[in-house]
C-alpha cells in the first residue's frame, strides 16, 4: 500500500493484491492440483493394499521424474505461450545416441545425448522465432521426424546397456535418495530461481502475455524464444538420458512414446495457462505428480484399459476445472 | 427517466470500486460523467451494462428493475456501449466490425456483403472517415478505431448510448462530428452517458454531470450550475481556491530550455518514406526540445515516431542518434539500447503486459540494468517501482497487482514510467496523456518539461492542440504521411496549425 | 489474444499476404502434384492412384474442416481422432440392428461428447487443450469398452444398406469423397456467407470484444465443438461402412494430422484467421505427400517417416513464408 | 530349408516349419484364384509386402529382414510399404501399390478385420494376395486371398499357460502383461492363455492383467507397481518377449533373485531366450517372424500349379531351460 495511494485516500485493502484472477479463487486454485492429490492419496491409503509403504511411495516418485524433467522444459516453452509436441522424439534420440558413444565412455555419451537434445531445441527455437512458424505445426514435423531419425541411428533395435555409471545414474541413490529425483529437485529448484528471478525468466513470461508490448519494449524476442526451446530439448535429453540408464537398455521405438500430451497436461493441471504469459513451475511438478498418481492408482487397482482412461480423463477435467481461469476460455 | 441506478456499490479485491452511487439518465439529455483515474467510472458503466454484477444496490431501465447477465442483455433492450478499451476485432475488416452480429441478410438468410459493405461506407464517410471498408480494422490507426467504435455503436438503433472515453484519442475535427452524432442522438430522444477527461467537453456537450471520486459520487447537477474550476476542484477533493488557475495545461511557456546550443540533434530523420504510410518526412529534436507532431486522423504521426523507434520498416531514408547514422537493422532493442523511448498511443494492445504485476511492467524494460549477473536485483527494482508510483501518482492496491486491474489511466502512467525510468536521451510520446485525468495530465506535462529542462530531446504527438501549442518548441505539422509544414516559437497557434493542415489539403485538390 | 497487430498499417501488401496466405498452401499443393505427375507418371497420375488418394483424403477432410471452425474460434479439438475410432465402433455396434441405429447411434454420442466438450470450454472455460485431451481419453476408453477390450469385434453385414451405400461408386467417385465434398461445400457457405460463421471468426480475433459486441460466444463455441465431433463421426462410420468393421483402435493420431492439415491451410492456431479452402488443399497435400513416399517403395520405413516429417516442415515454412503472418511478424526482419 | 541371409546368425532350423496345413481343397492356384488371375513368372515380376506395424520390435524387424532377404535371394522385385500401426494407412498402402502395378502381394495385416477396400482394388486389378501372420478370418481363401501363413496365437497362449502351469506347480499368484489394447494378438494370446487355465481348472489365481503395449519401458513400469501392490506374485505371463524383459528389468530394481518370480513368455527374441539361459525366465513360446522363404515359396506354388493350402500353420518351438543354450542361435 503505498503512501500516494492513501493519500488519495483509497480504502485501505483487505489484503495485498494478488496475481491474476486473486482471491479466495487463487487460493483454491494454486491448491487446486494439491488438493487433486491429496485426495487421491486419501483414497489410496484407505483403499490400494500396500500402499502406504516407504517402497511404493519412492517408486512414485522414481517413476515421475522423467515427465517431470520434461514438463519443466515444456512450462517455460508454454509460458511464451509457445507448445513443443517433439520432446518425446528428443528422448529417443538422445537415447539412440547413447550406445552410439559408449564407447567414449559414458559421460562423453550422455554429454553428446544432451547436445543432441539442444540442436533439436534450436531447429524448434528458430523455427519459431525466425522463420515465425506456429510452434504447435514446427514442434510436430519435429516430432515425425525426430523418431524416424532416431530409429534409422540405432537400426529401429533395441540395445541394451551395462554400465555401471549409467547403472547408478538411473537405479543408484545416494543416502537413500534416487540419483534421478535428486536430479530432478536440483533441475526443479534451478527452474525456480531462473524464472523468479533471472532476466530471462522475466522476459520470457513477458513475452508470453504479450509479444507486442514485449517487443515495444526492447526485449530481445527471438533470442528469448530460441533459448526456451533450446533448454526444452535439453531437458528431453536429459530424461531420455535417465530412461535409458534405468531401463538398462535404450528403446528409441519406445522412449517417450506421447510423454508431449503428459507432460502439457502437467504443465496446465499445474496452472500454467496455455494461453501463455504466466508459469508455475511447483505446480507443474505436482501436476505431472498427479498423473503418476492416477496411472499407478489405476494399475494397482487393475482396472481394465477402457476403465482407466475413463476415469483419468475424469480426474483432469476436474483437477482443471477447480482452477480454471475466470477470465476467459 | 430512462435509466436510474440506485446506490450501486463494486467491490474488487481490495478495493470498494463503486460505493453507494446514484446515477440517472434522461431521454434526450447528455450526462457527462467525470473523475480521476481510477475513479469507478469505467466500473460504473460495466455494472450497468451487464459486464459486471453489482454487489449492492439496484438499476431500473424505462420503470423496470433490470439485471444485465452480459453486455448482450444490456444491448438487446436497447442500451448500446462504447467501451474505454476498444472492443472491436482487429483482424476482422472494418465493415465487418461495424455489422458484426447485425449483418444484413439477403433471401436466403446468407450475409449480403455488398449491401453490408456500402452501407459501411455510407455510414463511415458520415463520420467523416475516409477508408476501405474491406481492410481489416488493426490496419487503421486507434483514431479511426474509435470512430468506428462510435458508428457501431450509435447506427444500433439504440434508446441509450454510454460512451467511456470516446474523445481520448480524436482529433478536433472528428470531435466536431462527435458533437453533431450526439446532437441528432439527442433530437432522437435517445440518453446519452458520456465519459471525458477534456473538461471543455462536459460544458460543449453536456447538459447534467456526475463526478465521481474514488468509487463514491460527489457531485451531480446541472452542467450549467457549474464551472471548470468547481468541477476539477471536485474532482481532486481540493478547496476550490487550491486549483491554481494557470493555464489549460501546466508546461511552462515556450516548453523545455528551448534548442541547446550545441544544435546538435539527439534525433533526426531525413527523407523517410515508405509507401502507403510515409513520404519523405525529415524531423529532428535537439536536446532540451519538446517537438510537436500535429494532423489530422490517420495523417501519419504513428507511423513517423515508430519509424523513428524502429519499429516499422522504412523503404528509403536515415535516422540518425546523437548524430550518429543507425545501420540497417534498426530495432526497439537497438533504439531503447541507443537512448530513445516509446510510449504507444495503442496501450493494450502493444504497451501492457495485462496479467504481470505493475511492478514487472514497469522495470520491464529496464531489466538488464537492474540486473546483476543476469539476475535481477529485488531491492533496485522496488526502489525504482516506488519512485515512479510517487512520481506519477499510480493509483493501485500494491506493486503485486496485475495492470490489467488497473483503470485506463493509471496503466498509461504505467507505460510512461517503464520509459522514464530508462532515462532516455529522447522520448517519443503518443499521444501520452491519452485518457489521463486534469490532475496526471498537469504533472504528466510538467515532468515532460523538467525532463526537457534537463536536456532530454522530446516528440510529442496529441490530439489536444493546446498541448503542442503550449508544450512544444517547434511543431512538424502532418498529412497523409507527409510534412506540410513546421511551426516554430510564437507562431505555434491552434488557428496556424489548422490553417496549415487545410492548405496542404487545397493545395492537393489543386493539383488533381 | 490475437497476434494480429493493430493500429499499425502495412498499408500496402495487406491485401496480397492475405491472399497469399489463402493461397499459400493450394500453391504448395499443385506444385507437388506437378512434381508427383513428373517424377512417377501413371502411377501416380493414374486414374486409379487418383481415386485411391481421394479416397484417403476424404476421412482426414471431413474431421479437418471440424478442426477448422474449432481453431479459427480460437480453439482445438484433439479428441477427434478417439471419437473418429468410437463412431466407428458404435456404427458397427448398431450395424446389428441395421442401417439407421448404425448412424444414428454414433451420431448420437459423439454428438454429445462434443456437446460435453463445449460445455467445458464455453460455458465452464476451461482450457480446450485439455478438455479435448480428456475426452480424447474418454473417447477411446469407450470405444475400447464398447467392443469388450477388443474382445468383440463387430462386423456390418454386407447386405446392409449402410454397406452398399458406404461402398458403393457413383460415377467412379466413391460414397466418403462425394459425403467430404458435400460437407466441405455446405461447411463453406456456413462459414463465410451466415452469422454463425462470422462470429466464429469474431469469438477466435478477441473473445473479449465478442463478448462485449454482444456476440453469443458461449453458443457458438459449444455448437463448433459439436460440429467438429459430429464430422469426426461421419467420417468413422463411413470408415466402418467401407471397411464393414468397427475397430477401437483406428485413428490414433488424426487429431494431429488434421491440426497439420489446418495449420498448412494458413490458419492460425490463436484463432480469428483462416480458410477453409486452405484446410483443404492442406489435408490433399499431407496424403498426397504420403502417396509420393509410397510410390519411392522401396523406403524404409525409417526414413518414410523422416522424408514426411521433413516434408511437413518445408510444406509449413513455405506456406509461412508465403503468407507472413507468423507468430513473430510484429518483428521487423 | 535355407538359412536367410538376414538372420545369418540363425543355424539351420531357424526357418519356419510347416506344422500342419489345413483347409479343403488341393490349394490354390493362379487359375482358381477368384475366377482365375493371369499366369505369372514369379522371377519377372513386382512384388509388393504391405508390413502392418513398424519395424519396432525384434518380432517386425526380422519378419520384414526375411521377406526382403527371400526376395532378393530369388531375385524378386520387391516394393514395400509400412502402415505404421494405421488401418486406413494400411489400406491405402496397399491400393497405391496395385496402383504402381504390383503384380503380386504380400501383405502382414494390422487387424483381422477392416482390409476390404484395399482387397477389392486387388481384385478389381486381379492383383492376388498372400497373407502372412494374421488370418483375415472373415475373408475367403482363394477369393480374396491365396492363403494364410502363420501361428495360431490362441494356441501359443494354451502353450503359455501350460509352461507356467509347469513352472509354478500350478500355484500362487501370477499377473498378465497384456500386449497393446485392442489388437488380435493381445486378445487371442490372452485368451488361450485363461481358457488353458479354465480347462486344466489350474490353482494359479490371476490376480492383474495390465497393458504394457507390447514395450519394454511399459513392461518395466507397469511390472513396478504390479509387485508394488501384489508382494505376492509368483508368476508373470507377459505376451511378448519385451515385456518380459521389462518385468525382470523391475524385478532385478526389486532385489529380487532369478526365479523368485516365475516368468512365461511369447516370442522367442535373442534376449529372452538367454533370460532362460540367466534364470529369469522359465519358458518361452517361440513366434516365428521368419515368413520370407515360405511365402514365396507360396507364391511359387500358386503360379506354378501346384497349389497353395487355404492355412499353412507353422510349427513355433518352446524354448525352455533344457533346449535354451543350445537354441540360442535361432533365435531372433
Ligand atoms: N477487474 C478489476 N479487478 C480489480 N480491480 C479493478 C478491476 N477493474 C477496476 N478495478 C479498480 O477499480 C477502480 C476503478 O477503476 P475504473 O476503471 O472504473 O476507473 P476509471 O474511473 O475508469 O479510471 P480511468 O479514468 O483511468 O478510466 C480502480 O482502482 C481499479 O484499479
Ligand atoms: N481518416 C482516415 N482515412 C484513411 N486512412 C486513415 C485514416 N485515419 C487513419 N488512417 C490510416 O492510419 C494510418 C496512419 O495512422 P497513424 O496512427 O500513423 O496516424 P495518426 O496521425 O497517428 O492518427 P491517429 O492519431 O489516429 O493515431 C494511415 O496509413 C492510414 O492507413
Ligand atoms: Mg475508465
Ligand atoms: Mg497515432
Amino acid at each position: 500500500m503505498t503512501e500516494t495511494a492513501s493519500r488519495e485516500g483509497l480504502p485501505t485493502p483487505t489484503r495485498p493484491a494478488a496475481p491474476p484472477g486473486s482471491g479466495l479463487f487463487r487460493r483454491v486454485r494454486n491448491h487446486g492440483v494439491s488438493l487433486a492429490i491429496g485426495v487421491l492419496l486419501l483414497f489410496n491409503l484407505l483403499f490400494t493394499p500396500n500402499f502406504a509403504t516407504v517402497g511404493n511411495l519412492r517408486l512414485q516418485l522414481v517413476q515421475v521424474v522423467p515427465i517431470a524433467i520434461v514438463a519443466l522444459g515444456m512450462a517455460l516453452v508454454v509460458a511464451t505461450e509457445g507448445i513443443d509436441l517433439s520432446v518425446g522424439s528428443v528422448m529417443a534420440v538422445a537415447a539412440a545416441i547413447i550406445p552410439l558413444y559408449l564407447g567414449y565412455g559414458p559421460w562423453l555419451a550422455v554429454a553428446v545425448g544432451l547436445v543432441a537434445g539442444a540442436v533439436v531445441g534450436a531447429l524448434n527455437g528458430s523455427l519459431v522465432a525466425f522463420c515465425g512458424v506456429q510452434p504447435i505445426i514446427a514442434t510436430l514435423g519435429v516430432l515425425v521426424a525426430g523418431r524416424a531419425a532416431a530409429l534409422v541411428l540405432a537400426d529401429g533395435r533395441l540395445v541394451e546397456i551395462f554400465d555401471p555409471t549409467l547403472q547408478t545414474l538411473g537405479n543408484g541413490s545416494v543416502l537413500g535418495v534416487p540419483v534421478t529425483l535428486v536430479i530432478l529437485a536440483v533441475l526443479a529448484t534451478l527452474v525456480v530461481v531462473t524464472v523468479r528471478w533471472s532476466v530471462v525468466g522475466r522476459r520470457l513470461v513477458a513475452i508470453g502475455g504479450n509479444r507486442a508490448a514485449a517487443r515495444l519494449a526492447g526485449l530481445p524476442v527471438r533470442r528469448t524464444l530460441l533459448t526456451v526451446y533450446v533448454l526444452s530439448g535439453v531437458l528431453a535429453a536429459l530424461a531420455g538420458v535417465l530412461n535409458t540408464a534405468r531401463l538398462g537398455a535404450s528403446d528409441p521405438s519406445f522412449v517417450g512414446l506421447l510423454i508431449e500430451l503428459s507432460a502439457i497436461t502437467a504443465v496446465v493441471v499445474g496452472g500454467t495457462p496455455l494461453s501463455g504469459g504466466r508459469i508455475r513451475v511447483i505446480g507443474t511438478l505436482l501436476g505431472a505428480l498427479l498423473m503418476q498418481l492416477i496411472a499407478a492408482t489405476v494399475i494397482q487397482h487393475d482396472l481394465p484399459d477402457s476403465l482407466a482412461r475413463m476415469i483419468q480423463a475424469g480426474i483432469i477435467v476436474v483437477a482443471v476445472y477447480v482452477q480454471r481461469d475466470r477470465g476467459g476460455a | 427517466m430512462t435509466l436510474h441506478v440506485e446506490a450501486v456499490s463494486k467491490q474488487f479485491l481490495g478495493v470498494l470500486a463503486l460505493d453507494r452511487v446514484d446515477l440517472v439518465l434522461r431521454p434526450g439529455r447528455v450526462h457527462a460523467l467525470v473523475g480521476e483515474n481510477g475513479a469507478g467510472k469505467s466500473t460504473l458503466i460495466k455494472v450497468m451494462t451487464g459486464v459486471h454484477r453489482p454487489d449492492r444496490g439496484r438499476i431500473t431501465y424505462r420503470g423496470e428493475v433490470v439485471g444485465f447477465g452480459a453486455p448482450r442483455d444490456a444491448q438487446a433492450v436497447g442500451i448500446s456501449t462504447i467501451y474505454q478499451e476498444l472492443n472491436l476485432v482487429a483482424a476482422m475488416s472494418v465493415a465487418r466490425n461495424l455489422f458484426l452480429g447485425r449483418e444484413p441478410l439477403n433471401r436466403l438468410r446468407l450475409i449480403d456483403f455488398a449491401a453490408m459493405h456500402r452501407e459501411a461506407q455510407a455510414v463511415l464517410s458520415r463520420y467523416g472517415v475516409a477508408v476501405d471498408v474491406r481492410r481489416p480494422l488493426g490496419e487503421f490507426s486507434t483514431g479511426v478505431q474509435q470512430m468506428v467504435a462510435i458508428a457501431r455503436a450509435v447506427s444500433t438503433r439504440a434508446r441509450v448510448v454510454i460512451m467511456d472515453e470516446p474523445t481520448s484519442s480524436l482529433e478536433p475535427r472528428e470531435v466536431d462530428r462527435l458533437a453533431q452524432v450526439i446532437d441528432l442522438l439527442r433530437a432522437d430522444e435517445v440518453a446519452v452517458l458520456f465519459v471525458t477527461h477534456k473538461l471543455d467537453e462536459v460544458f460543449r456537450l453536456g447538459q447534467d454531470v456526475t463526478v465521481l471520486r474514488d468509487g463514491r459520487r460527489v457531485f451531480s447537477g446541472e452542467v450549467a450550475d457549474t464551472d471548470r474550476l468547481r468541477l476539477v476542484a471536485t474532482m481532486l477533493g481540493r478547496p476550490v481556491d487550491d486549483v491554481s488557475a494557470h493555464g489549460l495545461t501546466s508546461f511552462g511557456d515556450g516548453g523545455g530550455a528551448g534548442p541547446g546550443d550545441d544544435g546538435v540533434a539527439v534525433l533526426r530523420a531525413d527523407d523517410l518514406s515508405r509507401r502507403g504510410a510515409l513520404s519523405h518526412v525529415s524531423v529532428d529534436v535537439r536536446p532540451g526540445e519538446v517537438v510537436g507532431l500535429a494532423g489530422l486522423l490517420g495523417s501519419g504521426r504513428s507511423e513517423t515516431v515508430r519509424a523513428l523507434f524502429g519499429a516499422e520498416p522504412v523503404d528509403s531514408g536515415t535516422i540518425l542518434v546523437g548524430g550518429e547514422p543507425t545501420g540497417r537493422r534498426w530495432s526497439p532493442a537497438r533504439a531503447i539500447a541507443g537512448g530513445v523511448g516509446l510510449v504507444s498511443e495503442d496501450r493494450k494492445v502493444e504497451g501492457i503486459v495485462g496479467d504481470l504485476s505493475v511492478r514487472d511492467n514497469l522495470v520491464l524494460a529496464a531489466l538488464p540494468r537492474l540486473a546483476r549477473g543476469g539476475f535481477v536485483s529485488r531491492r533496485r527494482c522496488d526502489a525504482l517501482v516506488d519512485t515512479f508510483v510517487r512520481r506519477l501518482r499510480i493509483k493501485m492496491t500494491g506493486p503485486d497487482q496485475p495492470v490489467r486491474e488497473l483503470s485506463g489511466g493509471n496503466q498509461q502512467k504505467v507505460l510512461l514510467a517503464r520509459m522514464l525510468c530508462l532515462n532516455p536521451k529522447v522520448l517519443l510520446l503518443d499521444e501520452p496523456t491519452r485518457g489521463i485525468d486534469v490532475g496526471a495530465k498537469a504533472e504528466i506535462q510538467a515532468l515532460i518539461d523538467e525532463l526537457a529542462g534537463a536536456g532530454l530531446g522530446v516528440v510529442l504527438i496529441s490530439s489536444e492542440l493546446e498541448e503542442l501549442v503550449e508544450g512544444a518548441t517547434r511543431v512538424f505539422v502532418l498529412r497523409d504521411g507527409a510534412v506540410v509544414g513546421s511551426l516554430g516559437g510564437d507562431a505555434i497557434s491552434e488557428h496556424r496549425i489548422m490553417t496549415t493542415i487545410a492548405a496542404a489539403a487545397r493545395e492537393e485538390a489543386a493539383s488533381d | 489474444m490475437t497476434t494480429v497487430r493493430t493500429g499499425r498499417p502495412p498499408v500496402t501488401g495487406a491485401g496480397l499476404a492475405s491472399l497469399a496466405r489463402r493461397a499459400g498452401a493450394p500453391l504448395v499443393l499443385a506444385l507437388v502434384l506437378v512434381i508427383g505427375a513428373v517424377a512417377f507418371g501413371e502411377g501416380f497420375a493414374g486414374p486409379q492412384n487418383i481415386r485411391n488418394v481421394a479416397l484417403d483424403s476424404s476421412y482426414l477432410v471431413l474431421i479437418a474442416v471440424g478442426m477448422t471452425f474449432v481453431v479459427i474460434s480460437g480453439g482445438i479439438d484433439l479428441s477427434v481422432g478417439s471419437v473418429f475410432a468410437l463412431a466407428g465402433v458404435l456404427a458397427a455396434v448398431g450395424a446389428q440392428w441395421g442401417s439407421l441405429p448404425a448412424v444414428a447411434l454414433p451420431l448420437l454420442v459423439c454428438g454429445l461428447i462434443g456437446l460435453l466438450n463445449g460445455v467445458l470450454i464455453g460455458r465452464a472455460r476451461i482450457a480446450p487443450f485439455i478438455v479435448t485431451l480428456a475426452t480424447l481419453l474418454f473417447a477411446r476408453g469407450l470405444a475400447f469398452a464398447a467392443s469388450q477390450e477388443g474382445n468383440k469385434v463387430y462386423l456390418i453385414p454386407g447386405d446392409l444398406t449402410l454397406t452398399r451405400i458406404g461402398q458403393a461408386r457413383t460415377l467412379g467417385v466413391s460414397t466418403p469423397v462425394l459425403v467430404a465434398v458435400g460437407v466441405f461445400a455446405v461447411a463453406l457457405v456456413v462459414l463465410n456467407r451466415t452469422r454463425f460463421g462470422q462470429a466464429v471468426y469474431a469469438i477466435g480475433g478477441s473473445p473479449e470484444s465478442a463478448e462485449l459486441m454482444g456476440l453469443p460466444v458461449a453458443r457458438v463455441r459449444v455448437s463448433v465443438y459439436v460440429l467438429s465431433a459430429l464430422l469426426a463421426a461421419v467420417a468413422g462410420i463411413l470408415v466402418a461402412a467401407q471397411t464393414s468393421s468397427g475397430l477401437p483402435t483406428i485413428g490414433e493420431g488424426r487429431e494431429l494430422e488434421a491440426i497439420a492439415a489446418v495449420v498448412i491451410g494458413g490458419t492460425l492456431l490463436s484463432g480469428g484467421i483462416g480458410t477453409l479452402t486452405g484446410t483443404l488443399a492442406g489435408a490433399l497435400l499431407l496424403k498426397v505427400i504420403q502417396n509420393l513416399i509410397n510410390q519411392v517403395g522401396t523406403l524404409s520405413s525409417y526414413y518414410q517417416q523422416v522424408v514426411s516429417g521433413v516434408f511437413l516442415l518445408l510444406v509449413v515454412l513455405i506456406q509461412t513464408g508465403l503468407s507472413r503472418r507468423g507468430r513473430v511478424d510484429e518483428e521487423v526482419p | 530349408t535355407k538359412t536367410t541371409p538376414g538372420t545369418a546368425s540363425a543355424g539351420e532350423d531357424a526357418d519356419q516349419q510347416v506344422r500342419s496345413t489345413a483347409g479343403s481343397g488341393d490349394g490354390c492356384t493362379a487359375d482358381k484364384y477368384n475366377g482365375g488371375v493371369p499366369k505369372r513368372d514369379l522371377k519377372t515380376i513386382t512384388v509388393g509386402f504391405a508390413q502392418s506395424e513398424k519395424e519396432a520390435n525384434p518380432f517386425r524387424i526380422t519378419e520384414t529382414e526375411s521377406i526382403k532377404a527371400e526376395a532378393a535371394k530369388r531375385g524378386i522385385k520387391l516394393i514395400t510399404t509400412n502402415a505404421q500401426s494405421d488401418l486406413n494407412k494400411e489400406i491405402a498402402d496397399i491400393q497405391s501399390m496395385v496402383a504402381q502395378g504390383a503384380q503380386a502381394l504380400i501383405i502382414s495385416p494390422l487387424n483381422s478385420e477392416g482390409l476390404d477396400p484395399a482387397l477389392e482394388a486387388a481384385q478389381d486389378a486381379k492383383v492376388p494376395i498372400m497373407t502372412i501372420d494374421r488370418l483375415l478370418t472373415t475373408k475367403q481363401p482363394c477369393v480374396d486371398y491365396i492363403g494364410w501363413i502363420g501361428s495360431d496365437f490362441v494356441e501359443q497362449g494354451k502353450r503359455a499357460a501350460d509352461a507356467l502351469i509347469a513352472a509354478t506347480g500350478d500355484q500362487g499368484e501370477t499377473a498378465i502383461l497384456l500386449g497393446a489394447s485392442g489388437v488380435n494378438v493381445t486378445v487371442d494370446r490372452t485368451k488361450g492363455f485363461k481358457d488353458q487355465l479354465a480347462a486344466r481348472n489350474s490353482k494359479l489365481t490371476v490376480v492383474a492383467e495390465q497393458t504394457a503395449d507390447f514395450t519394454r519401458e511399459k513392461g518395466r513400469s507397469v511390472t513396478e507397481q504390479l509387485i508394488s501392490a501384489n508382494p505376492e506374485l509368483t508368476a508373470i505371463y507377459a505376451e511378448n518377449d519385451e515385456m518380459a524383459l521389462g518385468a525382470i528389468a523391475a524385478l532385478k530394481a526389486a532385489g529380487k533373485k532369478p526365479g523368485d518370480v516365475k516368468i512365461v513368455t511369447i516370442d522367442g527374441t535373442k534376449g529372452a531366450v538367454q533370460g532362460i539361459v540367466d534364470g529369469w525366465i522359465s519358458g518361452v513360446i517361440e513366434s516365428n517372424p521368419r515368413f520370407g522363404p515360405l511365402a514365396f515359396q507360396a507364391l511359387e506354388d500358386f503360379y506354378g500349379g501346384k497349389g497353395v493350402p487355404p492355412k499353412t500353420i507353422i510349427a513355433d518351438k518352446e524354448y525352455t531351460k533344457d533346449n535354451a543354450s543350445a537354441e540360442l542361435a535361432n533365435a531372433y
